[in-house]
C-alpha cells in the first residue's frame, strides 16, 4: 500500500527482466526473494552512505570550526585533511573496549546500539528523492518520530549504566531535554502536517514546490515562526549546541558517554552526527521543499519526451537531480548547526527548560492554532498566491 | 511469508519480553525488557494493519512512558550505599522471593485456567475466509476520533491535561519546615 | 403633618442611641458622649415640638388621635387563641402636650448638668442614666397599652434607682436608692395586679380598648376579692399611682430621693417621673370613675398635700423642702383627679413640672455655688445661707418666679392651675359633703405651700449672711449659658399666660394677640363612647388624618351644664379665686413677718407645739413606723416562723426523705448499669466487634497485593460462574 | 497460519506475565511495569479481534484510548512513587499500608 523503493525499481524494464529469469531458474515466484534482497541492497547502501556522511560530518565540523576559530584543521590525511575520519575509525575500532568494573553489563552493551538503531530506523522514510526512498510510509512523520524517541532510552540507559556521576547526570539531562523538546517540535510539525494535508513524507513534500516562494516555510508568517521553532527543538533534541548539555565538557567532562571507549563510543558520535543530519533532512523536507528541483527539471515527463532522453536515463537522471536538491538543502543547513554551535554559548540547565516549556511550547501551540486559521480561512493557499491575486484583482483581472 | 516472519518474531520479542520481566532480578533490566516487549506489541499492530496504533506505541511507550519509568527507578533507587532507610526497611525492594513467585504462579495458573476456558470457544470458531487487504488507517481513526468518539476523545484530552497538572502537583518537592 | 415613623420614633431614637452608643464610648471621650446625649435629647425636642405645634396650633381639636399598632407577639400558632399583645403608638391632644414638657424640661436640665456635674467623678455615667432614664418616659407617653406603660414605668424605676444612688459611696445614698425602689415596688406589684385584671376581661391592655370596654359595659357585674372588678382594677392602678407619686402612705421614698444629684432631682423627682404616675391616673380616669373611687382619690390627694406641706414647714435642708413640696403638689393634681378637675390636673402637671424643675435647677445652682472649705462638701443647709441674692441675682429672679408660681400669685402658672383644682374641690364640696374635708385640706395646705416657700426664699436670698465665711467665699453669678440659660427659660414658662392663653386674667387684652383658652379646650376628659369606633392603623403605615375630619374645637367650658349649674360654677370659681389670692398673701405675710422683719419669732411656735414640731421633724414617724413596726414587729417574726417550718418540717421529712427514697433506688439502679448494662451490653459489643475485627484485619492489611490477589479469585469465580 | 488464536494466545500470556509481575513484584515500579503488560495485552486484544471479527476500527480507537489512559496512569502513577519515596525513602509496596504516613 505505500510506495517503496522497490515499487520504483519493479517500474522499470530491466527489474522485471531480472524477475522472470530469476523465477524460471530458481523455479519459484522469485517477487519476494527479489523484493526481499532490493530492500537489502537499498539498506545496505543507505546506511554506509549515511554512516559515511557522519564520518565526514566530524571532518566538516572540525574543518568548519577551524576555520571560524582561524585555524586550519586536519589537513594530513588526505587532500585537505578529509580522509581524516577514516583513521580516525580506524583508531576507533584498534581502540581497549574498557567496561567498568560496577557498570550494568547487558545495559552497558544495549545502550548505543538502542541510540544507532533509533537513529538509523528514521532513514526509513526520509525522502531523498520520490524513488530513492526506502518507503514513503504512510505514517512517515509520525513513524519517525516514534523511532527517533528510542535514542533518548538509548543515551538514558548509556547515562545509567556507566556507574558513573558524570554520566548518570548527563543522561539524565539528555532524556529530559530530549522528551521536553519533543512537545515543541512535534507540535511545529502538527502545523506543516496541516498543509500537507497528511503524514506521509511524499504528500508534505509534493505540496511544496522547487522554489522558495513555493516552499512552506514561506507559505504564510506563521509558518516562518513553525520552522524557527522546530530548528531550535532539532537543535535540542540533538543534544548540539547551544543546547548540548548531556555532553557538556566542561561541567560533566563528556557526559552520558564518558566512560563509553572505541566503537560503543563511535556508535553514540555516529548516531548524533546521523540524526543531526536526518533531522536537518526533516526540516528541509517539511520547510524548504523537500527534494523538489526548481522548474520541474526532475519530472521524467519533462527530460523523456522534451530533452529527448531515454526512459530509463531520464527517471535515474530525475531521481539523482532530486537527490541532489534535498542533500545540498541539508548540507546547507547541515552548515548552519556547525555555525550555531561555534558561535553560541551554552544554556544553563534551568535556562534550558524555561526556553522549552514557557516559550518555546506556547508559541507552537498558538502557531498551531494560526496554521490552521490559515488553512481553514484562505483555503489553503499561500500568501505570494494571496498577494498575487490581490494584485491581479487590483490590475483588473480575475 | 514476510507477514509470517514479522508476526512471529514481533510475537517471540513480545512473549520473550515479558517473561524477561517477570523473571529478571533487576528493576532496570526488567524495565529495558518491557521497552522490547512493547516494541514488539507495536510490531503485532502493524502485522494486525494497525499502522497509526503502532506509532502511537511507539511514540507514548518507548519516548514516554518507559523514559519515565526509567526516572523513577534512578530517582528512587538512589546512588548511596545505605541499603535501609530511616525506618528501617529496605529501600531497594526485592523483586520478589520464592514465596512470593509460588503465589504469583499460582494466581497466574488460576488465571490461565479461566482464560483458557474462553479461548477454547473462540479456536473452536470457523476463522473468516479471506481477510481485508492492508490499508491506512489514519484518515478512518481521525474521522472516528471527531465524530463517533469525539466526547471519548475530549474526555480523554481532560483527562490527560489532569493527569499532566496532578502529576506535577504530586512530585514536586515541598519545602520541609525545619 | 404626616404621622410617619419617621416623624415620631426620632424622639424615642435620640436618647437611645445615645444612650447606646453612650454606654461604649462615654468613659474614654467623655465630651463627646455628653454632646451626643445633648444632642439626642435636642433631636428629640425637635421632633416634639413639631407634633406638639401640629396638634395645638395645627389641628386643634380635642377628638384628633393617632394610633399606630404592631403585633408584639401572637401565641396562636402555638395554640393559645386569645394570646396577643399589641404594641403601638398612642398621641392626643395629652401626649403632645406631655411630649412636649418631658421633651423640653430633660433638654434644658441636660444642659443644666453640664454645668451641674462638670468635673465630677462619674460626669459621665450620669448622662448614661439620663439618656436611658429620657427614653423611659418618652417610651411612657407615647404608648398606647398598659403593658408598655408599666415596662417603661420599671426601666424609669431603675434609673430613679441608680441616680439615687450614683452616690454609692455615702451610705445614705445608697440605702435612699434601696429604700425608694422597694417602695416602688409595693405600688408596682398592685399596678401589675391590675394590668392582670383588666387584661383578663378586656382581652387587651391597650387604652382604646379598654375605653371600649367601659362603654361597653364589660366591667359590670364582675367582681375580683370581694370589690366589683372596676373597683378592683381602678384602686390597683391607683395604687401604682401612689407608690410612683409618692402619695400617702408611700410618700416616704421621695425625701430621701433628695440624695441624688440636683439635676437628676430636678428631672426625674420633681418633673417627669412622679408625674408619670399622676399621668397614668389621668389616663385611666374614665375606669377610676366607674369604679367609684374618685372621693378615696380625693382624700388621698388632700392628706398627702396636706401633710407634706405640714412637715416642709420645719424642714431645713432646701432640697428637703422642695422634696416636700413635690409630694405636696402631687397630692394637688391627686385631688384635682379625685374631684374630678381633669383638665386642672393635668395643668397643674404641666406647670408644676415646669416650676419644680426650676426650683430645683435653682437650688442645685445656689447648691453648687456654696463651697464649704472645711468639709470639701457643698451646702444645702438654709440656716448657714442668707443674703444670697446679691452674690447671685439671676438664680435669685428665677427662684423668686418660680416661688410665686407655686404660691398661687396670680399671673403666674400655679395661680391658675392650682387654684382650678381648688375651685373644682370647692365646687364638689358645694355639691357633696364628703368633699369638704378635701376642699379645706387643700386650702390649708395652700397657706402652708405659700408660707414655707417664701419662708425658704427669706432664709436664702435675704436678710444678713448667716455663715460670713461661707459667703465671702461665694462667687459672684455671671451669666452662663449653662447654668442661667436653663433656669431663665423655665422661668419664662412660669408665667399663667402660656396656659391660660391671656396673661392678665383677660383684664388687659394685648393688640394683635389672639387668647385661647388652648389648654382647657383640648385637654379633656376621654369620652369613651366616642373609642367604640376609634381606628388604628399600621405601624410603618402613614396618618395624615385626611381620612377623618375633625372639628375645630371651642371653647365651652359650660357644655356639660344647664345654665343654673354653670352659674353656680361660676360664682363657686370666683369664690376660690380670691380665696386663694387671699390665701396666698396670707402666706407671704406670715413668712415675712416671721423671717424677713423678724417680728414674730418662729422659735415661740416651736416651744408652743414642740409635741408636734418633734412629729414634724420625724415625718410623722412614718419610716419608724414602717421599719420598726411592719418590718421588724410583723414581717420579721413571719418570715421566722416561715424559716423553721422549711428547716424543721420541709427539709428534714420532705427533702431528706426523698432523698432517701431516692438512694435506695439509685442502689438498684446502680447494681442494673453495673452489672446488666456495663458487663454484658457495653463490654460483649466491645468483645464482639474486637472478635470481628480480629477477623476483618486480616482481610484489610493495606497490602494492595493482597487485594489484588483476592480481586483475582473473585473474579475467577465470576467468570467460571458465568461462561 | 496467522489466525485471531495466535494474537489471543500472545495477549494471553502477555497477560499472565502482568499479573504474575504484579503479584510476584514488591516493588512499586515494578508492579506498575505489570500494569503496563496487562494494558497491552488488552489492547492487543482490541485490534486482534477489529482485524480478524469486524472492520470497523473501533477496536482501534479503543486501543488508542487504553495507550492514552496508560500514559495517564504512569505519570500520576510515578509521580505518586516518587512522592511516597519522598517522605518514606522506600518504594517497598507493603511499606505502604497505612493511610497516614
Amino acid at each position: 500500500m505505500n510506495e517503496t523503493v522497490v515499487t520504483f525499481f519493479s517500474g522499470s524494464h530491466p527489474y522485471q527482466v531480472v524477475t522472470e529469469l530469476l523465477t524460471r531458474y530458481l523455479g519459484f515466484n522469485a517477487t519476494g526473494l527479489l523484493t526481499v534482497v532490493t530492500f537489502f541492497v537499498a539498506c545496505f547502501v543507505i546506511v554506509n552512505v549515511m554512516a559515511l556522511v557522519g564520518g565526514l560530518g566530524t571532518y566538516a565540523e572540525r574543518k568548519i570550526s577551524a576555520d571560524m576559530q582561524m585555524r586550519q584543521g586536519p589537513n594530513r590525511v588526505g587532500p585537505f585533511g578529509i580522509l581524516q575520519f577514516l583513521a580516525d575509525g580506524v583508531k576507533m575500532i584498534m581502540k581497549e573496549d574498557i567496561v567498568p568494573k560496577d557498570s550494568d553489563k547487558m545495559i552497558f552493551f544495549i545502550a548505543p546500539i538502542l541510540c544507532m538503531a533509533g537513529v538509523f530506523a528514521t532513514l526509513a522514510v526520509l525522502p531523498f528523492s520520490s524513488g530513492f526512498t526506502l518507503t514513503h510510509l504512510n505514517i512517515g512523520v509520525f513513524y519517525l518520530l516514534g523511532v527517533s524517541s528510542v535514542v533518548g532510552v538509548g543515551i538514558f540507559l548509556g547515562g545509567y549504566s556507566s556507574n558513573s556521576k558524570w554520566s548518570m547526570i548527563g543522561g539524565m539531562r539528555g532524556a529530559s531535554q530530549i522528551i521536553s523538546y519533543e512537545v515543541p517540535v512535534t507540535l511545529s510539525i502538527i502545523a506543516m502536517v496541516l498543509l500537507g494535508g497528511g503524514l506521509n513524507f511524499k504528500d508534505i513534500v509534493g505540496a511544496q514546490g522547487g522554489l522558495p516562494h513555493q516552499w512552506f516555510i514561506f507559505h504564510n508568517p506563521f509558518t516562518v515562526i513553525s520552522f524557527i521553532v522546530f530548528f531550535i527543538g532539532a537543535l535540542a533534541e540533538t543534544n548540539r549546541a547551544p543546547f548540548d548539555l548531556p555532553e557538556a565538557e566542561s561541567e560533566l567532562v563528556s557526559g552520558y558517554h564518558t566512560e563509553f571507549t572505541g566503537m560503543r563510543f563511535a556508535f553514540f558520535a555516529l548516531a548524533e552526527y546521523v540524526e543531526v543530519f536526518v533531522l536537518c533532512g526533516v526540516a528541509v523536507a517539511l520547510y524548504l521543499g523537500g527534494y523538489q528541483v526548481p522548474f520541474e527539471l526532475s519530472d521524467t515527463f519533462l527530460l523523456h519526451n522534451k530533452i529527448g532522453l531515454p526512459l530509463g536515463p531520464a527517471r535515474i537522471l530525475g531521481q539523482l537531480l532530486e537527490v541532489g536538491g534535498f542533500v545540498s538543502k541539508t548540507c546547507a543547513l547541515y552548515y548552519v548547526v556547525i555555525w550555531i554551535r561555534w558561535t553560541l554559548p551554552r544554556l544553563r540547565v534551568d535556562q534550558l527548560m524555561t526556553l522549552c516549556w514557557k516559550y518555546l511550547t506556547p508559541i507552537a501551540l498558538i502557531n498551531l492554532v494560526g496554521v490552521a486559521f490559515w488553512v481553514y480561512y484562505f483555503d489553503g493557499e499561500s500568501m505570494w498566491n494571496l498577494i498575487f491575486k490581490s494584485g491581479a484583482a487590483a490590475a483588473g483581472g480575475h | 511469508m514476510f507477514d509470517n516472519f514479522l508476526f512471529i518474531s514481533s510475537a517471540a520479542l513480545t512473549v520473550c519480553g515479558a517473561l524477561a520481566v517477570v523473571l529478571s532480578p533487576n528493576l532496570m533490566h526488567a524495565c529495558t525488557y518491557l521497552l522490547t516487549s512493547l516494541i514488539g506489541v507495536s510490531g503485532l499492530y502493524v502485522t494486525l494493519s494497525a499502522d497509526f496504533l503502532a506509532a502511537t506505541q511507539l511514540v507514548v511507550y518507548v519516548g514516554g512512558v518507559v523514559i519515565l519509568m526509567l526516572f523513577a527507578i534512578m530517582l528512587t533507587g538512589g546512588n548511596d550505599n545505605k541499603s535501609v532507610n530511616k525506618f528501617g526497611i529496605e529501600k531497594i525492594a526485592p523483586m520478589g522471593n520464592i514465596k512470593t513467585f509460588t503465589l504469583a504462579g499460582l494466581s497466574a495458573l488460576l488465571m490461565a485456567l479461566v482464560i483458557s476456558k474462553i479461548i477454547v470457544n473462540v479456536t473452536k470458531a470457523v476463522p473468516k475466509g479471506e481477510l481485508p487487504p492492508f490499508s491506512s488507517t489514519v484518515e478512518k481513526i481521525g474521522e472516528l476520533l471527531i465524530t463517533d468518539h469525539v466526547l471519548a476523545f475530549e474526555i480523554s484530552s481532560v483527562l490527560l491535561l489532569g493527569a499532566l497538572i496532578g502529576a506535577a502537583l504530586i512530585a514536586r518537592p515541598r519545602k520541609i519546615e525545619s | 403633618m404626616e404621622y410617619t415613623l419617621g416623624s415620631i420614633l426620632p424622639i424615642l431614637l435620640g436618647p437611645f442611641l445615645a444612650f447606646v452608643v453612650n454606654i461604649f464610648i462615654v468613659k474614654k471621650w467623655t465630651k463627646l458622649g455628653v454632646f451626643l446625649s445633648c444632642f439626642g435629647m435636642f433631636v428629640s425636642l425637635f421632633y416634639s415640638f413639631r407634633i406638639f405645634k401640629d396638634f395645638v396650633f395645627g389641628k386643634y381639636s380635642t377628638g384628633y388621635y393617632v394610633h399606630k399598632v404592631f403585633p408584639w407577639f401572637d401565641l396562636k400558632a402555638a395554640g393559645v387563641s386569645n394570646f396577643a399583645v399589641d404594641m403601638g403608638i398612642y398621641l392626643d391632644n395629652m401626649s403632645a402636650v406631655m411630649l412636649f414638657m418631658v421633651a423640653g424640661c430633660a433638654f434644658l436640665i441636660h444642659i443644666f448638668s453640664t454645668y451641674y456635674m462638670a468635673g465630677d467623678a462619674r460626669y459621665g455615667r450620669f448622662f448614661v442614666y439620663l439618656s436611658l432614664f429620657t427614653t423611659g418616659m418618652l417610651g411612657l407617653v407615647l404608648s398606647d397599652n398598659l403593658l408598655s406603660v408599666f415596662i417603661f414605668w420599671e426601666l424609669m424605676g431603675f434609673c430613679s434607682y441608680s441616680l439615687i444612688g450614683f452616690y454609692y459611696e455615702k451610705e445614705g445614698a445608697g440605702n435612699a436608692s434601696m429604700k425608694a425602689f422597694m417602695t416602688t415596688r409595693i405600688g408596682d406589684v398592685f399596678f401589675l395586679v391590675g394590668i392582670l385584671a383588666i387584661w383578663t376581661t378586656v382581652g387587651s391592655v391597650r387604652f382604646v380598648d379598654i375605653y371600649a370596654a367601659i362603654a361597653d359595659g364589660s366591667f359590670n357585674g364582675l367582681y375580683a376579692v370581694g370589690l366589683p372588678l372596676a373597683t378592683f382594677a381602678a384602686l390597683s392602678v391607683f395604687m401604682g399611682t401612689i407608690g410612683k407619686s409618692a402619695q400617702f402612705p408611700l410618700q416616704v421614698w421621695l425625701p430621701d430621693a433628695m440624695w441624688g444629684p440636683t439635676p437628676c432631682s430636678a428631672l426625674i423627682h420633681a418633673a417627669t417621673m412622679v408625674a408619670a404616675g399622676v399621668y397614668l391616673s389621668l389616663r385611666m380616669y374614665p375606669l377610676m370613675e366607674l369604679g367609684g373611687i374618685t372621693t378615696f382619690i380625693a382624700y388621698i390627694g388632700a392628706i398627702t398635700a396636706f401633710g407634706a406641706a405640714t412637715i416642709a414647714l420645719v424642714q431645713t435642708d432646701i432640697k428637703a423642702v422642695l422634696a416636700y413640696s413635690t409630694i405636696s403638689q402631687l397630692g394637688y393634681m391627686v385631688l384635682g383627679i379625685g374631684v374630678g378637675a381633669y383638665n386642672a390636673a393635668f395643668m397643674h402637671l404641666i406647670t408644676h413640672a415646669v416650676f419644680k424643675a426650676c426650683l430645683f435647677l435653682a437650688a442645685g445652682s445656689v447648691i453648687h455655688s456654696l463651697h464649704d472649705h472645711h468639709t470639701h462638701g457643698h451646702v444645702q443647709e438654709m440656716p448657714r445661707m442668707g443674703g444670697l441674692r446679691k452674690k447671685m441675682p439671676l438664680t435669685f429672679i428665677a427662684m423668686l418666679c418660680c416661688t410665686f408660681a407655686i404660691a398661687g400669685f396670680p399671673l403666674f402658672s400655679g395661680f391658675v392651675s392650682k387654684d382650678r383644682i381648688l375651685g373644682d374641690a370647692l365646687v364638689m364640696a358645694t355639691q357633696s359633703k364628703a368633699y369638704w374635708i378635701p376642699a379645706f385640706l387643700g386650702f390649708t395646705a395652700a397657706l402652708l405651700t405659700a408660707f414655707y416657700m417664701f419662708r425658704m426664699m427669706f432664709l436664702t436670698f435675704f436678710g444678713e449672711p448667716r455663715d460670713k465665711d461661707l459667703y465671702d467665699h461665694t462667687h459672684v453669678e455671671k451669666l452662663s449659658w449653662n447654668r442661667n440659660l436653663p433656669l431663665l427659660i423655665l422661668t419664662v414658662f412660669t408665667l399663667g399666660g402660656w396656659y391660660s392663653g391671656h396673661f392678665f386674667g383677660g383684664w388687659v387684652k394685648i393688640p394683635g394677640v389672639e387668647h385661647k383658652e388652648w389648654f382647657a379646650t383640648l385637654i379633656e376628659k376621654p369620652r369613651v363612647e366616642n373609642f367604640k369606633a376609634y381606628k388604628s392603623l399600621p405601624f410603618g403605615s402613614v396618618d395624615t388624618g385626611a381620612d377623618r375630619v375633625f372639628e375645630e374645637s371651642q371653647f365651652n367650658p359650660d357644655k356639660y351644664f344647664t345654665e343654673k349649674e354653670a352659674h353656680h360654677v361660676h360664682l363657686v370659681h370666683a369664690i376660690g379665686a380670691w380665696a386663694s389670692i387671699a390665701i396666698a398673701l396670707a402666706g407671704w405675710f406670715i413668712a415675712f413677718m416671721m423671717y424677713s422683719r423678724g417680728a414674730w419669732n418662729p422659735g415661740r411656735w416651736v416651744n408652743a407645739f414642740s409635741g408636734w414640731y418633734r412629729a414634724l421633724q420625724n415625718k410623722y414617724y412614718f419610716d419608724d413606723l414602717y421599719v420598726k413596726g411592719i418590718l421588724q414587729k410583723g414581717l420579721l417574726p413571719f418570715n421566722n416562723l416561715l424559716s423553721r417550718f422549711d428547716m424543721g418540717v420541709f427539709d428534714r421529712y420532705a427533702v431528706d426523705g426523698w432523698e432517701a427514697v431516692n438512694r435506695f433506688f439509685y442502689r438498684i439502679a446502680k447494681w442494673v448499669d453495673d452489672v446488666i448494662v456495663d458487663s454484658v451490653g457495653v463490654d460483649g459489643t466491645g468483645a464482639s466487634v474486637r472478635f470481628f475485627n480480629v477477623i476483618l484485619r486480616t482481610f484489610q492489611n493495606g497490602k494492595i497485593q493482597f487485594y489484588f490477589i483476592i480481586f483475582l479469585v473473585v473474579m475467577v469465580g465470576y467468570i467460571w460462574k458465568l461462561v | 497460519m496467522i489466525t485471531l488464536s495466535s494474537y489471543l494466545a500472545i495477549s494471553f500470556l502477555l497477560f499472565v506475565c502482568g499479573i504474575a509481575v504484579m503479584i510476584a513484584r514488591k516493588n512499586i515500579i515494578a508492579i506498575l511495569l505489570g500494569v503496563e503488560l496487562i494494558l497491552n495485552s488488552c489492547a492487543i486484544n482490541f485490534v486482534a479481534y477489529t482485524r480478524f471479527v469486524n472492520n470497523n476500527l473501533d477496536g482501534h480507537i479503543m486501543s488508542l484510548f487504553i495507550i492514552i489512559i496508560a500514559a495517564a496512569e504512569a505519570a500520576v502513577g510515578l509521580a505518586i512513587v516518587i512522592r511516597f519515596f519522598q517522605i518514606r525513602e522506600s518504594i517497598h509496596i507493603d511499606d505502604a499500608t497505612q493511610l497516614l504516613q
